[in-house]
């Protein structure tokens, strides 16, 4: 196993592991903000983490170029539909929870 | 060129519609599809004439050889239909330009012409195709466009009916879809001839028994077999009245020659008379068919949409003559397919002229009409005749050969129903001519006989019913040679 | 490795999904839609690699492509019916 | 998980939520394809299941309403015609032969020829699309056609462009709030329509070809068309000229043909296209493509078009 | 029957899709409603289609000298056709809904029927 398997193999376990805490964390939290909290950042980074990984399994070729462009179009989409949805339940009045809520 | 007929006859009007398109204004719209349809006409006379003469011809798209491409295979049947649906669609589009202008927006009269070549086009590929796929493909495409017209209709009902149309149609679609790929999962092909052989080795498993129950069932819907009729009269009675003509004398004709082809051609007669019960349930399905929407025909207001519903019976009428399964019922429902289209074209496009006059065709509104329009009203009443089947006229012809036919199977019951069923036509035909012939017309309205560029297609089509309804050497013989061809295919 | 990735994919997945049927609010079925939408680029990347065919990248885009699309589509669809509601009731008042 | 997406989907009364779940349940289609190795239809199902038909079903809602009015009941008739047809599939399959077994029929008959010989006869390395385009090119010429209807279809019921242009209603006019939306789709839209012209002219040697990329090309300008309002994307693209493009896509794959008639061949044969037979399928091929690319995109345009103006003229009744 | 489960799995899932699609066509009243059932009863037939397609241990149907064994494209073609097909029909049926929601204003069936009887 040369050092670019172990790296791939490392990153791609820590992906998964990010991106299974955010499902569940999507599945658990209360609310649609903490929710999406949940969701939003685990997502991008995960998503990276694992690209990231089958990049290193590519190695230089046209396969990587693709996949930076993915990992690219992903960067930019992702945060930016989570701030839209954001917006919209923020506009639609729902409201996060708060104090008491929480603990119920 | 000539070897290229076949193809010419489907691509010319599925060319021809986006040109149109481009066209843009109505009239260049409307001449352009005339000359389109009577093009393809011709072209389907050239081939009728051909395979008459020298047999069946095949066509390689793309010149791909059978079972690796397309193949076009024109035979004595489709040729025939595609001389029936090519020169109705030529002799209603010559008669629709005003009631067309009347019935629809300006606005989106291209619009309707190019529907209407692309629904033309997509009922002559189904014809002239000899694939199982590209068949679901063309009926896709007739199908998309008959949705169209028919919601162009003026009553907001045609909106609903068109919905309705759409759903039942692409679940009958589906099913096909569903039995052509069970079919290729036991052959490995989808080319007709080919399935043709390659079906009997596998005949007596359940997967192709219920691929020819979903091909058999998705046909039905399309054809509007009793009980599958819903549609039917909803989507005829608020279509356009030209699209109405249209639809009724082609898009039926063409359901029954699917039904024909997958029964006797891909599965083969044998396979077909294996399960008895479904010769038996086609026949009780069709008298079903005749009785019950002859006797909802009698009691319906508008008179469009009771001939809709006596378009319901008479394909009961064929699906009897098919349900026989012998050489002799199997012309019959080939007659039968020629001469309604002669009738019921005749009777929508009398309806056609009516609706442009008096803008209704309400039973009420159309009293003392004779001493307004005689012809029109003359034309409705041989087309009328032709339909209950007076000797004379071609529903006689047609009959006579059906009655024929059940006799030789020594089926009295059945013929005698037939002649009853007749009976009911005469009913339904009969409120109409009293009440055009013997009531005074209403004072207040004043209403003319239709234009000649109206009368003169319609009685085209009247003078087809009386003349091959006296000279019937043409479509006997042709139909008879169908028939043989058919049966003897799958030997 | 890779296919420790694949199941766990698959897992989160089905959690998301779960969400997309429990709602509460249209919010989160947007929120789990989404996420099941990166999810499953992902997923086609990883399976790609796995099968040995990693041309397959191209869809993979496709579905990152689409599913910002839709993401936009559903919310100005909500904000678009939410301006009607308000519209409605200013009628009511 | 596609069975849970479905009764979802059928118990479910939001519409917009059950809108949602069938984008879902395309997505997950589109999975099952890949697996089965079905990468073109993956593409395909994806760019419609997940994407176009959704989209549009949203925008209808917008316009028809977004709740089911009335509670459900459970239709035995339906129920039972339902399960008599389920039955009928069961009993075929019965008799199928297993699934993924080499030695089925469907995969003697036919098939092996596609897989052999069309690396020699067609010249390029994607059998769907050398069947797709040569072998069955005329289905596919059925297919843009049935495009194409649609699009005169909805044309002809959502007719709009012979109105006036009218004034931005105010539900537009708010979208000029989405500064951040605006700016990345700004950014994204051109390397999303030159990823179009990647699949477009890619699809010889990878997944993809004329649908999918007009698909795309059209996806592109839908996202324009939602931020920047349906006028300005007008301004930029005038629907009558769409109207044509719709048109000489078909034109041009009909082209194609007659063109090969001509030179002798038959309908589509495009050997005779040039001198060599492998180098007038690869011309045949990307002009066809070309043909499908071009209908596609501009009928997907046009309904998208007719719907969202369907949806400002509502919106102008309501002020 | 544990090996027909198996190795008929796909279509069983198939056969479940497909009810549930047409369940949906049939007894739902919401006119869009119909149309995603509709869209779900042909997606069970492109299952079907792909499913019989698939060869065990085969791969893409795209050329490479690596591999041998390939999936049937043919199937492949077929549901490319079949997909567009369902969307063209899919996007005409909304936009008759469109229209019915303009002229009776509803998008349920019942409502339009009773104001087809009077």
């Amino acid at each position: 196993m040369d050092v670019y398997e172990l790296l791939s193999a490392i990153l791609l376990a820590i992906g998964s592991f990010l991106l299974l805490s955010g499902g569940i964390g999507v599945l658990r939290f209360p609310d649609v903000y903490s929710r999406m909290h949940a969701a939003g950042i685990t997502d991008t980074l995960g998503a990276c983490l694992i690209l990231l990984a089958l990049m290193l399994l590519a190695g230089l070729s046209l396969v990587m170029v693709k996949l930076l462009m993915i990992l690219a179009f992903l960067l930019i989409t992702g945060p930016t539909s989570s701030h839209a949805l954001g917006k919209a339940a923020w506009k639609s009045g729902v409201k996060p929870l708060m104090g008491k809520a929480l603990n119920r | 060129m000539l070897s290229h007929l076949p193809i010419l006859q489907v691509i010319l009007p599925l060319l021809a519609a986006p040109s149109c398109l481009i066209l843009g204004r109505p009239a260049l719209a409307w001449g352009f599809s005339f000359a389109t349809s009577a093009a393809a006409m011709l072209i389907s006379m050239l081939l009728l004439q051909q395979v008459w003469l020298e047999g069946p011809i095949s066509y390689f798209l793309g010149g791909w050889e059978a079972p690796w491409g397309i193949e076009y295979r024109i035979d004595l049947l489709n040729a025939f239909l595609l001389l029936i649906v090519s020169s109705l669609s030529t002799v209603v589009l010559a008669g629709t330009r005003q009631s067309v202008a009347a019935e629809v927006e300006a606005n989106r009269q291209t619009l309707f012409y190019v529907s209407w070549l692309l629904c033309l086009a997509g009922l002559l590929g189904i014809l002239a195709t000899g694939d199982a796929f590209n068949v679901f493909v063309f009926l896709e495409v007739s199908s998309l466009s008959t949705y169209t017209l028919i919601s162009l209709g003026r009553d907001r009902k045609a909106l609903w009916a068109s919905y309705q149309y759409l759903i039942v149609g692409t679940i009958g679609a589906t099913f096909i879809l569903i039995g052509i790929g069970l079919m290729y999962m036991m052959t490995g092909t989808l080319n007709m001839q080919d399935l043709a052989q390659r079906l009997p080795v596998v005949a007596d498993t359940r997967t192709v028994f219920a691929a020819y129950a979903f091909v058999i069932v998705g046909v039905c819907l399309k054809l509007a077999l009793f009980p599958l009729h819903l549609w039917l009269p909803n989507a005829y009675a608020y279509a356009p009245s030209a699209v109405t003509a249209f639809l009724a004398a082609t898009a039926t004709k063409v359901a029954v020659y699917l039904l024909i082809r997958f029964s006797f051609t891909v599965f083969g007669a044998d396979f077909s008379a294996m399960d008895i019960p479904l010769h038996q349930l086609f026949i009780a399905l069709g008298l079903i068919a005749v009785f019950s929407a002859s006797l909802v025909a009698i009691l319906q207001i508008d008179i469009k949409r009771a001939i809709a519903y006596s378009s319901v019976a008479q394909i009961g009428y064929m699906i009897i003559g098919l349900g026989l399964g012998t050489a002799a019922g199997l012309q019959a429902t080939l007659l039968h397919l020629f001469n309604h289209a002669l009738m019921k074209g005749a009777l929508f496009m009398s309806l056609a002229a009516v609706a442009l006059r008096m803008g209704s065709t309400r039973l009420d509104d159309l009293a003392g009409l004779s001493q307004r329009m005689p012809l029109t009203a003359m034309a409705f009443v041989l087309g009328g005749l032709s339909l209950i089947g007076v000797p004379l006229t071609v529903g006689f012809i047609s009959k006579w050969y059906l009655v024929i036919a059940t006799l030789e199977m020594g089926m009295w019951p059945v013929a005698a129903l037939i002649l009853v069923g007749s009976l009911l036509a005469v009913m339904y035909i009969w409120r109409v001519v009293e009440v055009m012939y013997f009531r005074d017309p209403p004072a207040s309205t004043q209403v003319s006989e239709a234009p000649v560029s109206v009368l003169l297609p319609l009685w085209l089509l009247v003078i087809a019913n009386i003349y091959f309804g006296i000279d019937t050497a043409l479509p006997v013989s042709v139909t008879a040679d169908a028939a043989q061809a058919l049966l003897g295919w799958g030997k | 490795m890779l296919t420790v990735t694949t199941v766990t994919l698959l897992l989160v997945m089905a959690l998301a999904l779960s969400r997309a049927f429990v709602g509460p609010t249209v919010f989160d079925r947007i929120l789990a839609a989404n996420m099941f939408g990166t999810k499953t680029v992902l997923l086609i990347a990883v399976i790609g690699f796995l099968f040995g065919r990693p041309e397959f990248l191209d869809i993979a885009m496709v579905y990152a492509l689409i599913n910002f699309i839709g993401v936009i589509g559903m919310l100005r669809l909500i904000e678009y019916l939410e301006d009607e509601n308000r519209n409605a009731h200013e009628d009511d008042v | 998980m596609l069975v849970a997406t479905a009764i979802g989907i059928a118990v479910n009364r939001d519409l917009l939520s059950v809108v949602m779940l069938s984008s879902i349940y395309g997505l997950l289609s589109a999975n099952f394809f890949v697996t089965m190795d079905a990468v073109d239809v993956a593409f395909t199902e994806a760019a419609v299941g997940a994407g176009i038909s959704p989209l549009l079903m949203f925008t209808t809602m917008a316009i028809v309403g977004r709740y089911e009015k009335l509670p459900h009941r459970w239709s035995l008739s339906a129920l039972v015609l339902v399960s008599i047809t389920g039955a009928l599939l069961l009993v075929a399959t019965m008799d199928m032969p297993a699934f993924g077994a080499p030695d089925a029929p469907a995969q003697q008959h036919v098939a092996p020829r596609y897989i052999e010989q069309s690396g020699q006869e067609v010249g390029i390395p994607n059998i769907v699309t050398s069947v797709l385009a040569t072998y069955r090119g005329f289905d596919t010429f059925g297919e843009v056609t049935v495009i194409f209807t649609a699009g005169v279809g909805v044309l002809s019921l959502l007719m709009i462009g012979d109105r006036a242009t009218k004034p931005l209603s105010s539900h537009l006019l708010k979208a000029s709030q989405h500064k951040i939306l605006r700016i990345v789709s700004k950014v994204l839209i051109a390397p999303i329509l030159l990823f179009a012209l990647y699949v477009q002219f890619h699809g010889d040697y990878g997944p993809g070809g004329g649908f999918q990329a007009g698909v795309i090309f059209a996806a592109a300008i839908i996202v324009y068309t939602m931020l920047f309002g349906l006028d300005s994307a007008r301004q930029v693209i005038d629907q009558g000229w769409v109207r044509v493009m719709a048109a000489v896509g078909v034109l041009l794959y009909g082209a194609v043909g007659v063109v090969s008639m001509v030179n002798g061949g038959n309908f589509l044969d495009y050997d005779v296209l040039a001198k060599d037979p492998i180098h007038g399928q690869h011309y045949g091929i990307i002009v066809i493509e070309l043909g499908v690319g071009i209908t596609v995109a501009a009928v997907m345009v046009l309904i998208y078009f007719s719907f969202a103006g369907r949806l400002v003229d509502r919106g102008h009744q309501d002020d | 029957m544990t090996d027909m489960l198996l190795t008929h799995y796909n279509y069983w899932v198939v056969m479940v899709l497909m009810m549930i699609g047409f369940y949906i066509v049939i007894a739902q009243g919401n006119l869009v409603k119909k149309l995603v059932g509709l869209n779900i009863f042909q997606t069970s037939v492109f299952i079907l289609y792909i499913s019989a397609g698939k060869v065990s241990g085969g791969s893409a149907p795209i050329l490479d000298d690596a591999i041998s064994v390939y999936s049937n494209p043919l199937p492949h073609v077929l549901i490319l056709t079949a997909i567009v097909v369902g969307i063209a029909t899919t996007a005409l049926g909304l936009a008759l809904i469109i229209r019915l929601r303009e002229a009776y204003g509803s998008a349920e069936e019942k409502d339009i029927q009773e104001q087809n009887q009077c």
